[in-house]
């Protein structure tokens, strides 16, 4: 039976991927650029200078904090520089630049061996010094969120597959190829936790890496696939918690307040890694599509610069109007094309100026569909008018701060309306009128 | 002549009555109330109409002494009761302060300030500000959404080249603007400080020259031309002290990069 | 080459106003053609009126207060459609240009145009124009095959069901046959412009209460514009309540209204006014219905 | 009649408001927003009942009696001011919860044209002491009704682009005079 | 008041234009939408309101200073019932017609608000002669209002204007003006092209 959730759209309806059927091929540019603030929490500090020479895993980046981990050269070769660049984010992040010698030359490595053997209690700290963030999108260090509270009960962990964004196949291929690996990684997290069920959520869009994934639990305990029917924003962890589990993450909570814990497909291979052959997290599948001429699923290394990229896909196949990290209905934008990867870059899409541009806005015709793709079963058109107006306690009174931002509502408006970016504005008001001690003017 | 003496006895009967009852009632139900309410009550029509929107004239009284109405709201007393409650609530009065006038401190518009992409999508500086640092490489720029026009209830703003222009008559220095601007590009002038360096960008001059082609860049000429040192350079842009300006111009004639604006 | 950004989301449905406008006017096209059938000529004469003088209303109006001209959004065109279909084929043209003057200009331009109306700018127009001229909506005419029969849409004729079921009866110009408007349904539904809830909630409703006082549920669907109102006019977005819950208690409101009208009222069709009143409610419908929320049940529970 | 379709009748057929044009003045003044507006209604229909009840009496057995017909607008005018201050000060001091939800109502109610009204038609159509108070009842809960769709439709059209020139009373008359249009309906129900 | 000797004719100009009880106050909604089904009616209505307004301002002002400010309310009321009785009477005895159709409206003349508002607001402040000017103006202002709805909605809605036709018998009367709700609309749209008028004055004139 395919387990679903409330509201919800179609996006990709009946469009085909074209990089479904793909294969992962590695690759590897002749530079890198790996920023320091790849993750949720404090950025860590560089511990190399300009002019070291690096090897593939070594930590160039030391954590500070509890939130902050580790950062690992993804090439060999020497440092050219270390200082701030502009980035995605307002203000320019810490980057150490390195120029590959591609001799491709490890730094030792320390393996823990199988993950059924291996000590429930090391698991974490190797998480922790491998450096290994969500690969989902949402890039929380996920030592943080699997060190649970003795007085925290959790009963299962999720593996996310649904990969409900539009463009996107690097889970699909993961799964496909080493599927084991992930059911690795998923052992890994439920026996550091103590949890005894593991599901592994796919969307029904994707047989074949339902058949891996199910091949490969066969005979591990405690793991099992579930299928989900192919519907944005399935992939939300909310929405994942809901068809799983049936259990609701409570208003303003993490999932730990109802007994789960969520983890994307990716991060388990990750950990699998980390575990098995002890290798830090240098490199993830993305999938590149859009407007390149033979798009494809690549295996990168973080710190790949886009420019690099794009030419290994052979290059645009028409003058590109945008560019966006992630699928098309969360995306990043990125302001010109020599922004470096990070390790939460699922996938590298490129759109045409017409597909860049996007309609007027039109006046609001009341039609209500945007209350039915609401997962959350919020009311967008309302909480559109007290958004625009700035009236802040009447947002909040309307649960504006419930809003996931999964851009549903907006997608749907048949008036080609801006919901979720006029909500995140209002949230972001929000968020700093409560940090000031709520005076708010 | 009979009835007219039954009328005009069973009408001051019934008076009486009523009257009786209501002494009664106002001595056991005395409840006492803001006397300055009981004023504004007293300027306004007592038609109890309703026409004001509060529910009639005390709800209407209580409202303008608890500040949540105007005080000319009162349609039938008309003009008169307006004066008379304006009064009464002191608002009037106020000591005459120096107009204030807000003034947008940059002149980036399209074609001056480099352009680091071209933002299109929801019409809002917050949330173009929160792309990758902004449409415009400077990041003490004018971001050009408008968000500081929306914000104005007066109208008195208006956008050129995805620049804010202010027009300085409508302008009533309400400073609504000035917290929308999410760079707080705005600020309040006083309106007689004619003249006004239009750029705060901090950067040394090469960095500022880069992103903007009219950045200032912090040389100093504007300081040594002014005889009456009015002006003065710090962390990186000129600024002219409002009492010590005499609106001569002299700085804006020498600015090399025509930052100094004689509005 | 300076890209374009602009925030998530990056793509949209294919479905704009003017496509979902555009679905509406195809839905109707049975219902003109049956129209044009059985009234002859007049009826097309009326239709285009109609239709003509609503987008030029809007037309006219957004040229004289400056506002952008939206007539492409389709909008009006329907507006005008709905109004031609709901009069008698006899109807003066000046009559029918007053009607949509009526709808687009007070009833909706007034108000800030699409999107802000509280009320059905089509059924309004037809409830004023059989307030104003009651003579000529409910007028005789000779017509083809009918001899002078009154009624807007008769209740009580004597036709047989299949007459009723063909539209081969007397009354306005869409509603009569039933099947096209049944298609019309059709193609609403399956090109997602509308849900089945308030089409099908309102006819039952409107059955089941007719039931209970006596007349047959065929009658109440087969008579009148009970099938073309729930179908076209009590589905318009703009009018009908946004949540579901409330669209639900809206349309069993028009079903027991239009009934009690019939039963009680002395206008012979209940199904403008029925409508009317609930979009009056529909404001307070959707403040009323409680709002389920993800993680607040819960929370609820828990906090206990 | 029965009292059930006199009911009918008094609410929605001739309701006070679409047909019987009194009570119009706090009808539009008081009615942009649901809370504000329900609470007028629901003063109103207190006021009314009482008022219909006294005016009744005066008029039976004080007015008829001694044939003093045409004092009846004075008389009336005299109970319901005196009435209605009555209850006002009485609500102040014993319930202040309930006054300062309904009480701030009663003197708008005072000069208001429905309660003379109702007043003057119990005479009028030569009610009975039961129908005159029953009339009174429906007619105030048909203001109600009129009035709390009313604020729910301006409440509603708080976001919406009006012109200008329309804002505030004139929209209102027209939102009235539609709501109107669609009370036509229940014509000839009674 | 201030300036004791007040301009007359500007008191009744503002009465009947700047500050008109129906258009600029509105004020006095219930018989405006009531009585103003005919222009007769409105006319009638206009004239009667106008007398008790003259009336009652100009009692109200000469006794003033007499009434105690706490029984201010009240006393009004009873003087503006007096002139109200008499109206009613007058009309009943020579213009049964007319007092037939304004029906139930006679007697609210009491408790509309322009009446009250007046007394009130100017009546209970200024001297005779101002009072009785702005008593004068209000009710004309009042009365040419009613009058001209009056004549609106009778030539719509049955073509006739004081009973003369003038549309000729081709024309199809349109009933919706009679009914109740054509005059909310009426009023209201006249409302909206008043204000748009004057709002294009105020903007030529900034």
């Amino acid at each position: 039976m395919k387990a679903t959730f409330r509201g919800g759209v179609h996006p990709a309806h009946g469009t085909k991927r074209p990089t479904q059927a793909l294969a992962v091929r590695d690759f590897v540019s002749d530079t890198v650029q790996i920023v320091m603030n790849m993750n949720i929490g404090a950025p860590s500090t560089p511990c190399v200078k300009k002019g070291d020479h690096v090897k593939v895993g070594q930590v160039i980046g030391e954590p500070n904090g509890f939130m902050s981990i580790p950062v690992h050269a993804s090439v060999s070769g020497e440092v050219l520089s270390v200082e701030p660049i502009p980035y995605l984010s307002e203000a320019p992040a810490m980057c150490v630049t390195i120029h590959n010698d591609f001799q491709d030359e490890w730094v030792e490595l320390k393996p823990l061996g199988s993950v059924e053997t291996v000590d429930p209690s090391l698991i974490i700290p190797a998480i922790r010094d491998a450096g290994i963030c969500g690969l989902g999108g949402a890039s929380f260090p996920t030592h943080v969120k699997l060190s649970l509270k003795p007085e925290q009960k959790c009963d299962f962990i999720l593996a996310n597959g649904a990969e409900c964004e539009t463009h996107l196949t690097s889970d699909d291929r993961l799964m496909r190829e080493n599927s084991t690996r992930v059911v690795d990684g998923l052992r890994a997290v439920m026996r550091a936790t103590g949890v005894k069920q593991g599901i592994i959520g796919i969307e029904d869009n994707k047989p074949e890496a339902i058949a891996a994934m199910e091949k490969a639990c066969q005979g591990r305990d405690g793991v099992r696939v579930q299928v989900l029917k192919t519907k944005y924003p399935q992939g939300g962890e909310k929405q994942l918690i809901e068809a799983l589990t049936g259990r609701q993450v409570p208003t303003g909570g993490l999932p730990i307040q109802c007994g789960v814990v969520v983890v994307n497909v990716a991060t388990c291979a990750a950990i699998a890694d980390a575990i098995i052959d002890g290798r830090p997290l240098i490199d993830r599948i993305c999938t590149v599509t859009g407007c390149v001429r033979n798009p494809a699923n690549l295996r990168i290394r973080v710190g790949t610069i886009v420019e690099d990229i794009i030419g290994e896909c052979g290059g645009y196949s028409t003058e590109a109007g945008k560019i966006f990290f992630g699928g098309a209905m969360m995306g990043i934008c990125i302001p010109n094309s020599n922004v470096p990867v990070s390790k939460s870059t699922g996938g590298i899409v490129v759109m045409s100026k017409e597909q860049a541009t996007s309609a007027e806005e039109d006046p609001c015709i009341r039609c209500g569909k945007c209350v039915d793709a609401c997962p959350i079963g919020l009311l967008p058109y309302d909480m559109k008018v007290s958004a625009d107006a700035d009236k802040l306690e009447e947002c909040q009174k309307k649960h504006i701060m419930d809003c996931m931002l999964c851009g549903a509502c907006t997608f749907v408006c048949p008036a080609r309306r801006w919901l979720t970016p006029s909500f995140k504005v209002a949230k972001q008001k929000i968020a700093a009128q409560a940090k000031k001690g709520g005076s708010g003017k | 002549m009979l009835p007219i003496l039954y009328a005009g006895l069973v009408l001051g009967i019934l008076g009486l009555i009523f009257g009786l009852v209501l002494t009664f009632a106002s001595k056991k139900f005395h409840v006492d109330v803001d006397e300055r309410v009981a004023k504004v009550r007293e300027a306004c029509s007592g038609a109890n109409c309703g026409a004001c929107g509060y529910p009639g004239c005390d709800g209407y009284a209580a409202a303008v002494v608890a500040g949540e109405a105007p005080v000319n709201g009162c349609t039938p007393g008309g003009a008169e009761s307006a004066r008379k409650i304006a009064a009464i609530m002191g608002t009037e009065a106020g000591d005459e302060k120096e107009r204030l006038v807000a003034r947008v401190r940059c002149q980036g518009a399209k074609g001056i300030a480099k352009e680091r992409y071209v933002y299109d999508g929801y019409v809002s500086c917050a949330t173009a500000a929160s792309m990758a640092g902004g449409p415009k490489d400077c990041r003490f720029a004018c971001i050009g959404m408008g968000d500081c026009m929306d914000h104005c209830a007066f109208g008195a703003i208006k956008m050129v080249d995805n620049l804010a222009v202010i027009d300085e008559k409508k302008c009533t220095a309400c400073g609504s603007c000035v917290n929308a601007c999410p760079r707080g590009v705005i600020e309040l002038l006083p309106a007689s400080q004619s003249v006004i360096v239009r750029c705060r960008n901090s950067d040394i001059a090469r960095v500022a020259r880069a992103v903007c082609m009219d950045a200032c860049i912090g040389c100093g000429r504007c300081k040594r031309e002014c005889q009456y040192e009015a002006i003065v350079v710090e962390n990186g842009f000129a600024r002219i002290l409002p009492d010590k300006c005499t609106r001569c111009g002299a700085c804006a004639k020498v600015c090399p990069c025509n930052c100094i604006v004689v509005s | 080459m300076s890209l374009i950004l602009s925030p998530a989301p990056h793509i949209r449905t294919k479905d704009d106003t003017q496509r979902l406008m555009l679905n509406v006017l195809i839905a109707l096209v049975p219902c003109v053609i049956a129209g044009i059938w059985y009234f002859g000529w007049q009826a097309a004469l009326v239709l285009a009126v109609s239709t003509a003088s609503a987008v030029l209303a809007e037309f006219v109006w957004q040229k004289l207060t400056h506002k952008k001209v939206r007539i492409f959004d389709l909008s009006a065109a329907v507006t005008g459609l709905l109004l031609g279909l709901v009069i008698p084929p006899a109807s003066p043209w000046w009559m029918v240009m007053i009607g949509a003057f009526f709808a687009i200009i007070v009833v909706k331009q007034l108000f800030g145009g699409i999107g802000d109306n509280f009320l059905n700018p089509a059924l309004t127009a037809r409830a004023v124009l059989l307030a104003s001229w009651p003579a000529f909506m409910t007028a005789g005419y000779n017509v083809g095959r009918f001899d002078a029969v009154t009624g807007a849409t008769p209740l009580l004729s004597s036709a047989s069901t299949m007459d009723l079921l063909l539209g081969n009866v007397t009354g306005a110009i869409g509603e009569t046959c039933k099947i096209a408007i049944l298609i019309g349904f059709i193609w609403l539904l399956v090109t997602g412009t509308i849900r089945w809830h308030i089409p099908v909630i309102t006819v039952a409703s409107a059955c089941l209460l007719g039931w209970l006082l006596g007349t047959d549920p065929l009658t109440t669907v087969l008579t009148g514009g009970l099938l073309f109102g729930a179908v076209f006019m009590a589905t318009d977005y703009v009018t009908s309540p946004m949540r579901l819950p409330a669209q639900i208690i809206y349309s069993i409101g028009i079903g027991v209204i239009i009934v009690l009208i019939r039963k009680f009222g002395s206008y012979p069709e209940g199904v403008t006014y029925a409508i009317l009143l609930m979009n009056i409610a529909a404001p307070l419908l959707d403040r009323v219905v409680p709002q389920r929320l993800y993680g607040h049940a819960k929370a609820k529970k828990e906090a206990k | 009649m029965n009292i059930f379709l006199f009911m009918i009748s008094c609410i929605l057929t001739n309701n006070f408001i679409f047909s019987k044009f009194l009570g119009c003045c706090p009808f539009l003044g008081v009615s942009s927003k649901v809370e504000t507006a329900a609470s007028m209604g629901l003063a109103v229909t207190f006021v009314m009942t009482i008022a219909s009840l006294f005016a009744y009496a005066v008029n039976t057995w004080v007015l008829v009696p001694l044939h003093l017909e045409y004092m009846q607008t004075i008389a009336f005018i005299l109970v319901i001011a005196s009435l209605v201050q009555f209850v006002e000060m009485f609500l102040k001091k014993s319930m202040p919860a309930l006054y300062s939800a309904l009480g701030i109502y009663l003197p708008l109610i005072t000069t208001n044209c429905a309660v003379l009204g109702v007043a003057t038609l119990n005479v009028k159509e030569g009610y009975n002491m039961l129908f005159s108070v029953l009339n009174g009842t429906f007619s105030a809960l048909g203001f109600l009704l009129a009035i709390v769709l009313m604020a729910g439709v301006r409440e509603r059209l708080e976001s919406s682009k009006i012109p200008k020139c329309m804002k505030g009373f004139p929209i209102s008359l027209v939102i009235a005079g539609l709501m109107a249009v669609a009370f036509m309906g229940f014509n000839g129900m009674v | 008041m201030s300036e004791k000797r007040q301009n007359l004719g500007k008191v009744v100009f503002n009465g009947i234009l700047t500050e008109n009880p129906t258009f600029r106050l509105v004020l006095g909604t219930c018989p405006t939408l009531a009585v103003t089904t005919s222009a007769i009616n409105g006319l009638g209505m206009g004239a009667a309101a106008t007398f008790v307004l003259l009336g009652s301002n100009v009692v109200i002002s000469a006794l003033r200073k007499f009434i105690p400010d706490k029984v201010r309310i009240p006393s009004f009321i009873v003087i503006i019932c007096m002139f109200v009785t008499m109206v009613q009477l007058l009309m009943q005895a020579y213009l049964p017609s007319l007092y037939e159709s304004l029906g139930i409206f006679l007697p609210l003349i009491v408790v509309n608000c322009i009446i009250l508002g007046r007394a009130e607001a100017f009546a209970s402040k200024n001297p005779v002669a101002a009072s009785a000017a702005d008593g004068l103006g209000m009710g004309i202002g009042f009365t040419l209002a009613l009058t001209l709805m009056g004549c609106i909605r009778e030539l719509l809605g049955n073509g006739t204007v004081f009973g003369a036709s003038l549309l000729g018998t081709s024309y199809q009367p349109m009933l919706l003006m009679i009914l109740p709700a054509g005059g909310f609309l009426v009023y209201g749209l006249m409302l909206g092209i008043i204000n748009a008028l004057s709002n294009r004055g105020k903007e030529d004139a900034k």
